[in-house]
């Protein structure tokens, strides 16, 4: 069973994943576990798709298929989960590079 | 009191919740209120949970379910909805276990933190800890676990940056940002696999109805890896001295916690979600490799290490390694009635009480280096020496825990260790004979730390080193009352405390049967 | 009997421990005042021993200490000390491998 | 450049900003109230409403972060959590995060009629009031981090 959009994920999740472990830039670093986040809830967002179903609002709907409305509050919880990490680790990038002047990874001051 | 224990789960969450909302605050009317609204409200969760913990022993698993018209109401419509906690003997022992190192960790910052802004923050972010804690031992539901994951995550990495204006505490949190977010969202993949699978998000109604497919596999792997990455197993260990040495000394304490929450976690995950599948063996043997390497690499990294925080953070990798072992001899034996009888849950119960153990000797070994910082302003054990004569009792604490995480009798840490040991022997006797070696360089290691910090003569710059003031007293204090508590009385804290716990975790059918 | 453990093969009993370390060390006590009484404070007889020679001034430093262990084990350490970059992509990295190594194992378990 | 940052772009942007700072306040407000009815609600709102705040500090420079009221910001995002928190609590005569406004008459406490209908805003109980706090909190603390992120890239120059 398996469709375009799963495919689409896996490579996605792949995508930030090689970004997470391969660039030295801690701003791309950043952006890598963001978009594994993001891919995540597009496949969430996936999983509750139903063929043909509208949107699930109770006002004025028509008597069709609903798509699933819990993967959708789960992907809203993940997105606001996303946006605080990712708030979060660009602060200390920001305060990594005041200190050091540099945003390079490998410049470790950290070892052992 | 019924009301209590009837509403437990969510108070025990809701009251700490609130009170870091309150502690900015309050903090603008002053350090002394908020101490005490942060205090208070650890005390008063410290209690419910007593109280919750004595209903659970008596009457069993406790759900609640959030927003519901009676808690007890999971399943209105034959499938669990609506946010549930389920309380068993593990998850009130784990929460019982994290709050009263959380208080601890409260008292002892009062004095120990000098700084003067931000310390309403300070505050709020422990107690968001100890919500996070709190959260993924009481959660019944896979989602919420991924949440309070995040919350520790966020709370703990903001916490470690601490002191900003050190560069290498920044360093520090964007490597434990960025490892805790790569780990959690593996969890959240894996929540989704099972998700799409099922429609269901409850661990018990999803233990009920697992099929055991490829997917549920891949489920599987994720949840343990990103689990063993929060822990600290190595080789997922390098975060953990980075994230320990450059925490303010207290928080380093409250971090030995979170890697129980995620021991935890799990240990949930491997015995009540996946505990009935075939390969569950494989995972066991997986975990004991784990361990030994845990065990075997912590001790040796530590022993070189000149900076006291960071050799104590990898004995913390160590410690953790012998309760993967205990628990992974639980899970390879875990289709084997007869095994597990004969030594599969004494290896457990070792396991368990390991962990009780190790987050009171770590908690207090991490505080007495905060003393030593506190007085002496350095990390550096080339640099320090004689402090014994100035701080008789620190002293006292130190050799109360260098000798607990040895395993030396009569203290806590050896009880604990003894039942590994012999159960593991029954198991595979080249296991056993590797952890006692690790004890051996354990004890070595600290005897270097208590050498060159507290013996000889008294330095010329320590001159004026008083003893540390009472309120970081009277925190190590707790934590060593109850090491000599649980040394002396093994049998009574096994009996009560940890045996509960084992069986809860071997009896997936009773974590099942309270939500369908 | 209290503080009894059952370790399923064996047993605990630390308060047993506990009176036999009193008993000792009285009978340890006993025997050492017993002992020749030529002590003398302020004489050579305080100073630390070590090997003949004077001892540092400022004591024996914790990077001086168990200096054969890490000689006997130096090609380990050195090993040790490669792994531990202290870079963050090579922490998401051996991540990675770790789940890849898991997988490899869970999917060879259930052939088997 | 130097000018851009610390003084502000020129006077067509700054006055575009404050032109459209009133439709998209109102329409985060909007999305805020009708969060129970349409997608959207507090975290949506809250974050167009911050949006406001970041295209401030961008379009009149730097100086723009320290006029903006941290004191008061601070206090609006404890003070969203603390009521978040307490609407919570209030339900615990039943059960932790029970909804004791729905359909009991008073505000918010309409009940819903069956079948398709034009969304009625006094609905759904204590949901819209969380919103609102919601709202409010993530309104503060997305403002905060902007205002904090900025002003500490400033200092370094």
């Amino acid at each position: 069973m398996i469709s375009l959009p799963f495919l689409a994920v896996m490579v996605i999740i792949s995508i930030g994943l090689s970004a997470v472990i391969f660039r030295r830039n801690l701003v791309k670093i950043v952006m890598g576990t963001s978009i594994v986040a993001s891919a995540i809830n597009l496949f969430i967002v996936s999983l509750g798709y139903r063929e043909g179903g509208v949107a699930p609002i109770f006002t004025g709907a028509p008597t069709l298929e609903m798509v699933l409305p819990t993967p959708q509050a789960l992907t809203l919880t993940s997105i606001v989960i996303d946006l605080a990490v990712t708030a979060m680790m660009l602060s200390f990038a920001i305060i990594i590079y005041k200190h050091y002047g540099s945003l390079d990874s490998r410049k470790r001051r950290l070892r052992e | 009191m019924s009301f209590i224990v009837e509403h437990g789960p969510a108070l025990a969450i809701a009251v700490p919740l609130m009170a870091a909302f309150a502690t900015p605050l309050i903090s603008r009317a002053g350090g002394r209120a908020r101490n005490g609204v942060a205090l208070l409200a650890l005390l008063l969760t410290e209690c419910i949970l007593v109280l919750l913990f004595a209903d659970v022993l008596s009457s069993g698993v406790r759900v609640y379910t959030m927003g519901a018209t009676i808690p007890s109401l999971t399943s209105p419509v034959g499938y669990p909805i609506r946010i549930i906690l389920e309380v068993d003997a593990m998850s009130a022992l784990m929460a019982l276990v994290s709050v009263t190192i959380a208080l601890a960790v409260c008292i002892y910052s009062m004095r120990f933190m000098r700084s003067r802004d931000g310390m309403g923050y300070y505050y709020a972010l422990l107690l968001m800890i100890t919500v996070g804690m709190l959260g993924i031992v009481m959660t019944g539901d896979l989602f919420n676990m991924f949440v309070f994951l995040e919350i520790l995550s966020i709370s703990s990495g903001a916490i470690i940056a601490f002191y900003v204006n050190r560069g290498e505490a920044s360093e520090a949190a964007f490597k434990y940002a960025v490892i805790s977010a790569a780990g959690a969202l593996m969890v959240l993949l894996a929540v989704c696999f099972l998700y799409g699978q099922y429609n269901l998000l409850n661990i018990g109604a999803l233990a009920g109805v697992m099929q055991f497919t490829f997917l549920d596999k891949i489920a599987l792997v994720l949840l343990v890896s990103a689990f063993a990455l929060k822990c600290g197993a190595v080789p997922l260990h390098m975060w953990v001295s980075d994230a320990y040495s450059e925490a303010p000394a207290p928080i380093s304490a409250a971090l030995v916690v979170i890697s129980q929450a995620s021991l935890y976690a799990l240990f949930r995950v491997c015995f009540t979600l996946f505990g009935a599948m075939p390969v569950i063996g494989v995972i066991g043997w997986f975990i004991i490799g784990l361990g030994v390497l845990s065990m075997f690499i912590g001790v040796t990294m530590a022993i070189p290490q000149h900076d006291i925080k960071r050799l104590m953070a990898y004995h913390a990798v160590s410690q953790t390694g012998y309760i993967l072992l205990g628990l992974g001899v639980g899970l390879a034996v875990l289709g084997n009635a007869e095994a597990i009888g004969s030594f599969g849950i004494k290896a457990m119960e070792g396991a368990i009480f390991h962990m009780v153990n190790n987050a009171l000797f770590k908690g207090l070994l991490f505080l007495t280096a905060g003393a030593i910082i506190y007085r002496t302003g350095t990390r550096d054990l080339n640099k320090l020496g004689g402090l014994a004569h100035a701080m008789p009792v620190t002293t006292c604490f130190f050799i109360i825990g260098m000798l607990s995480i040895a395993g030396l009798p009569p203290f806590n840490g050896f009880s604990s260790k003894i039942l590994i040991y012999e159960s593991v022997f029954m198991f595979s006797p080249v296991l056993s004979i590797i952890a006692i070696l690790v004890s051996i360089l354990t004890l070595a290691s600290f005897v270097k730390v208590f050498q060159s910090a507290f013996l000889g003569p008294k330095r010329r710059e320590y001159k004026d080193v008083k003893e540390v003031p009472v309120a970081m007293l009277i925190a190590m204090g707790i934590l060593a009352f109850f090491i000599i508590l649980f040394g002396l009385l093994p049998d009574l804290a096994v009996q009560w405390l940890i045996e509960p716990a084992a069986k809860a975790l071997l009896s997936q059918l009773n974590y099942v049967g309270a939500i369908v | 009997m209290i503080g009894l453990l059952k370790t399923g093969t064996g047993f605990w009993n630390p308060l047993v421990w506990v009176a036999a370390f009193f008993v000792t060390a009285l009978a340890v006590y006993i025997i050492r005042s017993r002992g020749v009484k030529k002590y003398r404070p302020g004489t050579g007889q305080t100073m630390p021993f070590f090997s003949g020679n004077r001892p540092p001034e400022d004591g024996i430093k914790s990077g001086n200490m168990y200096w054969g262990f890490f000689e006997a084990l130096k090609r380990y350490y050195k090993w040790m000390r490669r792994l531990h970059t202290g870079i963050v992509n090579d922490y998401v990295f051996i991540f990675v491998l770790v789940m890849v190594l898991l997988m490899a194992a869970v999917t060879l378990g259930g052939l088997l | 450049m130097k000018r851009s940052s610390e003084s502000g772009m020129s006077v067509i942007v700054r006055t575009v900003t404050c032109v459209a700072a009133i439709p998209v306040i109102i329409f985060g407000l909007y999305v805020i109230m009708h969060g129970h009815l349409t997608p959207g609600g507090g975290f949506a709102g809250g974050a167009i409403i911050a949006t406001m705040t970041a295209l401030f500090i961008v379009a009149e420079g730097g100086d723009a972060a320290d006029r903006l009221g941290r004191g008061m910001l601070l206090t609006a995002e404890s003070a969203g959590l603390v009521l978040f928190a307490l609407l919570a609590f209030l339900g615990l005569r039943t059960t932790f995060f029970y909804n004791f406004l729905a359909n009991s008459g008073s505000i918010f406490g309409t009940q819903v009629p069956f079948g398709p209908n034009p969304g009625y805003l006094e609905t759904a109980g204590v949901i819209p009031l969380m919103n609102l706090v919601v709202g409010l909190e993530v309104f503060a603390a997305l403002s905060l981090v902007v205002i904090f992120m900025f002003s500490y890239r400033r200092e370094e120059q």
